[in-house]
């Protein structure tokens, strides 16, 4: 039985909508994208003016922290990157951010990504699976070695084309679970316009 | 005193908060931590107050509609509409409401999820046309393609386990190794660029060096 | 004395390390000793590609990517600029014409000068409108996206080059370029759409090859210094590997523990 | 037109069509084929299985609008699973719609009523806003400092559940559940390696190549490959329900796409071979 529900035809339109840009772009998707563009600007204003006030504004008011003011001004200064006279202002606000962004994406990656990667190769060559992983780390990591000239004559230049095959190979395992992401992404719309929409499955 | 003021001064800030951040995680110091939970609260309140996207999206459209630029004003001024219903009653019902929610619900999640899904049209005709075996190394490439996809389809694993083994050992084998050589460049890398831009020699961020 | 967490101390030495040299290489490279940097075939395929618009008479594709400055895709965007800079010098010299759709505020006017410069360095500068050599087509994705596959279907591109930081919209653009026959090259460090380009693209940089690729036509001793520094540390981890798992495979596991410290 | 050339002429809306039939028609004869739980799956199972009672677990919600149609059953099935083992939860998010996607949970979870849980005593909601690296670590480190309220403007140091609260230590595993690289990774640097939380990974499949090294080292207990791990974690925490649904339909779908990858390499081939070479 169709579904009577306001909601779900809207969803249903929206769904079609963006769906119909795949076979020609078409004014129903350029209205369905601009609304999409519009209403994720406009929930996250909300979203961002509900946190401020409930994570700085009352918490300053109420229990007297007036260091919050601090975040506050360096958050107006980027606004300054509009002004031509005064557009270094902005870099206060921009230094603070990149500072605190970058020292936080930074400090795991040496043992995360390098020690702890080294250590989980340094097992023992006694299966199968150990002795292929162990090839490909070493054949792959030369493959991304770019300033070290000794490092393009042979042995090393064998191992680095098998290197590249290795990962192509992985990007290629890399493809397929994306095919299955992208045809399951879309599997879950088709559920809702037939069974929620149409209500011609169960 | 101006000239201290435009660069060397931001650029100390973005070396010592960045350097606050990466001492915090290496040693236990009370101190150094209670100050590393007040820049990351600072940080959270910074994000509050910055709304440069939506500023330079209303600019944009604004002068869309300003100009009636043919063919395209009427879907700017929708989504300046959007933008405002949004905002407005994200405040006025709150954000958590039911309401909203279901605004939410039969818009966003349906426009969002369709236009990513969408792009299964794309691999389709991508794989139709132009995913040939050109050389070695697209074919190697497509073989574990297919393997995958195959090992992926309950179809196939139900009918034999052996293509859910063939997809396992190659994301065993091949996905670990390749992908961890992969790594190692990601974090060298990334530690590379965050020293670079943490000591001011990669100051792209601030415009061009002057 | 302040505790360093156990299971650190390795790992802080080795970050300081990586500063020191890469502190050490920055000095040497001020001395004119700037570290050497690998050609990759995909940066000869640029000079093809351009060699086949000029006999097709068909325009030459070049997008930078869609990432900005202030995010941490900036390394990807400063690359995907150098490889702007150079085929627009390329497309100048050869009076090719080039497209390179730009999609954030802050890389425009970057983007713009780079290749005012590249047009200048031919004494062809009168023949650039960056208007519209450089459109801004638009910031959000889908839209732009639709708006660079449009241009490939009507202007079909002879070549169509991207570098630089991608996200979904890679498979669509490599897709609809793919069908109109363009040669093509493709580069990013984002690994959730490097299958897409090795996939599709005729040269492909992996990952951080669009760093050497860029470093390599620039030659800025502070991108090589990073490369430099960045290979020592990865034939220390070779040789960390090699020893270790031979050792352990006859049961001895100091290398293990080591790297636990 | 040769025979090859017709192989590689099919237009693109006659590809999209037999995309679209494919997906449909299983939705009408469902195929109930049997799932195979793949490993990581299991593992991420037996993580969350050993987590003792009364402890806290922080759950993330990230996959938005796009991630909704093959995560949101995972999180289905795993909020089952952490409210069967009486665990804490704190479920957060950082934008509308993936606190909407939250309502949803609970509308198919119904903690209160299957479970006996109450609101503010065993699960909280928050609302947080941010880089996420920061908001991992307010979550994980500062959380009643840096955050007064809830998702509802309801104050948290009021809440059963935070009396005596001690940050980081009384939480003892991170699930997450994203389409975001940097949020995937970024748990790793945060949840993993600053703060030694046991981590449950949750992503799109096209990510699991990128994210699978962090595994495989021990870095992450266990993980949900996108629609497949979901059905696998349906099936696991015996609740059958719209994952198991999409990888069944899927079978039919993907058979497709294999066949498009054959007829344009042999369409590609049999030009380049047969005769009217490229």
């Amino acid at each position: 039985m169709i579904s009577a529900d306001p909601g779900i035809w809207i969803a249903a339109f929206f769904t079609i909508a963006a769906t119909s840009y795949v076979f020609r772009d078409n004014p129903a998707f350029k209205f369905a994208e601009h609304t999409f563009v519009g209403c994720a600007a406009g929930y996250s204003v909300a979203w961002n003016l509900t946190q401020l006030q409930r994570v700085g504004l009352t918490p300053m008011m109420e229990r007297g922290i007036y260091t919050y003011l601090i975040p506050i001004v360096l958050g107006l200064t980027v606004y300054f990157q509009y002004s031509t006279e005064y557009r270094w202002i902005a870099r206060y606000g921009v230094a603070f951010m990149m500072g605190q962004g970058i020292g936080m994406a930074l400090r795991a990656k040496m043992r995360e990504d390098f020690i702890m990667q080294l250590r989980a190769t340094v097992t023992p060559l006694d299966s199968a699976l150990g002795i292929v992983i162990f090839i490909l780390v070493i054949t792959g990591a030369l493959h991304f070695v770019f300033t070290v000239k000794r490092v393009e004559s042979e042995p090393f230049r064998t191992l680095t084309i098998i290197g590249r095959y290795g990962i192509l190979v992985a990007l290629g395992a890399s493809f397929g679970n994306t095919v299955m992401t992208r045809l399951g992404q879309y599997q879950g719309r088709m559920i809702f316009l037939i069974r929620d929409w149409l209500g011609l499955v169960a | 005193m101006s000239e201290i003021l435009k660069r060397p001064i931001p650029l100390l800030i973005t070396f010592v908060v960045g350097m606050l951040m990466v001492l915090e995680y290496f040693f236990t110091v009370p101190a150094l931590t209670a100050t590393y939970d007040t820049v990351n609260t600072w940080r959270v309140i910074l994000y509050a107050c910055v709304y440069l996207g939506t500023i330079n999206l209303l600019l944009l459209h604004g002068r869309r509609v300003m100009r009636r630029d043919p063919g395209q004003w009427y879907y700017s001024a929708w989504l300046i509409v959007m933008i405002a219903a949004y905002a407005v009653l994200g405040l006025v019902w709150g954000v958590d409401s039911m309401n909203y929610r279901w605004m939410i619900d039969n818009v966003d999640v349906p426009l969002g999820a369709t236009m990513y899904a969408s792009l299964a049209f794309y691999m389709a005709s991508g794989a139709y046309r132009v995913m040939k075996v050109r050389n070695l190394g697209t074919g190697l490439l497509l073989l574990s393609a297919f393997l995958v996809i195959i090992g992926n389809t309950p179809l196939f694993p139900a009918t034999w386990e052996g293509f859910a083994t063939i997809r396992n050992t190659i994301f065993d084998t091949f996905v670990v190794g390749s992908y961890r050589a992969i790594r190692f460049g990601v974090g060298l890398g990334g530690i590379a660029l965050g020293i670079r831009t943490l000591v001011g020699l990669e100051t792209g961020y601030m415009g061009r060096r002057e | 004395m302040a505790i360093i967490k156990s299971g650190y101390v390795l790992s802080f030495v080795a970050f300081i390390l990586f500063a020191v040299v890469m502190w050490v290489y920055g000095e040497y490279s001020k001395r004119g000793r700037v570290p050497y940097v690998k050609r990759l075939p995909a940066f000869d395929a640029m000079e093809e590609a351009v060699g086949r618009a000029v006999e097709m008479g068909r325009p030459v594709v070049m997008v930078p990517g869609r990432g900005s400055f202030t995010d941490l895709f900036v390394a990807q965007t400063v690359a995907g600029l150098t490889v702007l800079n150079y085929v627009a010098g390329l497309c100048a010299r050869y009076g090719v014409k080039l497209w390179a759709p730009m999609a954030d505020h802050l890389v425009i006017p970057v983007a713009r000068e780079n290749v005012r410069d590249a047009y200048a360095a031919e004494g062809k500068l009168d023949e650039l409108d960056v208007e519209e050599t450089l459109p801004y087509v638009s910031g959000s994705q889908f839209a732009w996206a639709s708006s660079v596959i449009g241009y490939y279907a009507r202007e079909r591109p002879a070549a169509n080059i991207m570098v630089g930081a991608f996200w979904a919209e890679s498979m669509m653009l490599a897709e609809s370029a793919g069908r109109i026959g363009a040669l093509q090259i493709g580069g990013t460090a984002r690994l959730y759409q490097l299958p897409f380009f090795a996939a599709v693209c005729d040269y492909t940089l992996l990952g951080e090859e669009i760093f050497a690729a860029s470093a390599y036509m620039t030659q800025d001793p502070i991108v090589i210094t990073s490369l430099a520094t960045t290979d020592v540390f990865r034939l220390v981890g070779w040789v960390i590997i090699i020893v270790g798992a031979i050792l352990s495979t006859v049961g001895i596991n100091v290398v293990y523990q080591f790297l636990s410290i | 037109m040769s025979l090859w050339d017709k192989l590689e002429a099919v237009p693109n809306w006659v590809l999209y069509i037999l995309v679209l039939l494919a997906m449909a028609y299983p939705i009408f004869r469902p195929l109930g084929l049997p799932i195979v739980v793949g490993g990581p799956s299991q593992e991420a199972y037996k993580a969350v299985d050993a987590t003792p009672e009364g402890t806290y677990a922080v759950f993330h919600i990230a996959y938005g609008a796009g991630g909704k149609p093959t995560l949101q059953p995972a999180a289905v099935a795993m909020s089952h699973h952490l409210f069967e083992k009486n665990l804490k939860v704190i479920y957060f998010c950082d934008n509308a719609v993936d606190l909407a996607n939250i309502w949803g949970i609970f509308d198919e979870v119904s903690p209160d009523t299957r479970y006996g849980k109450e609101y503010g005593s065993d699960y909280v909601v928050l609302s947080l806003t941010g880089p996420f690296l920061t908001q991992a670590a307010v979550v994980l480190s500062n959380l009643l400092e840096t955050i007064p309220t809830d998702a509802r403007g309801q104050s948290l140091k009021g809440m059963p559940m935070f009396q005596g609260y001690t940050e980081t230590e009384d939480i003892n595993i991170v699930c997450q559940l994203t389409t975001s690289g940097d949020i995937s990774e970024g748990w790793v640097y945060q949840a993993v390696s600053r703060y030694e939380r046991r981590l449950v990974g949750g992503w799109l499949s096209m990510m699991t190549s990128s994210m699978i090294p962090y595994y495989q080292a021990g870095q992450i207990q266990g993980f949900i490959d996108g629609s497949k791990g979901a059905a696998d974690y349906e099936v696991l925490t015996n609740k059958p329900g719209e994952a198991v649904k999409i990888t069944d339909i899927l079978s039919l779908t993907q058979v497709v796409y294999l066949l498009f990858i054959i007829i344009g390499n042999v369409g590609y081939f049999g030009k380049k071979y047969m005769g009217g070479g490229k």
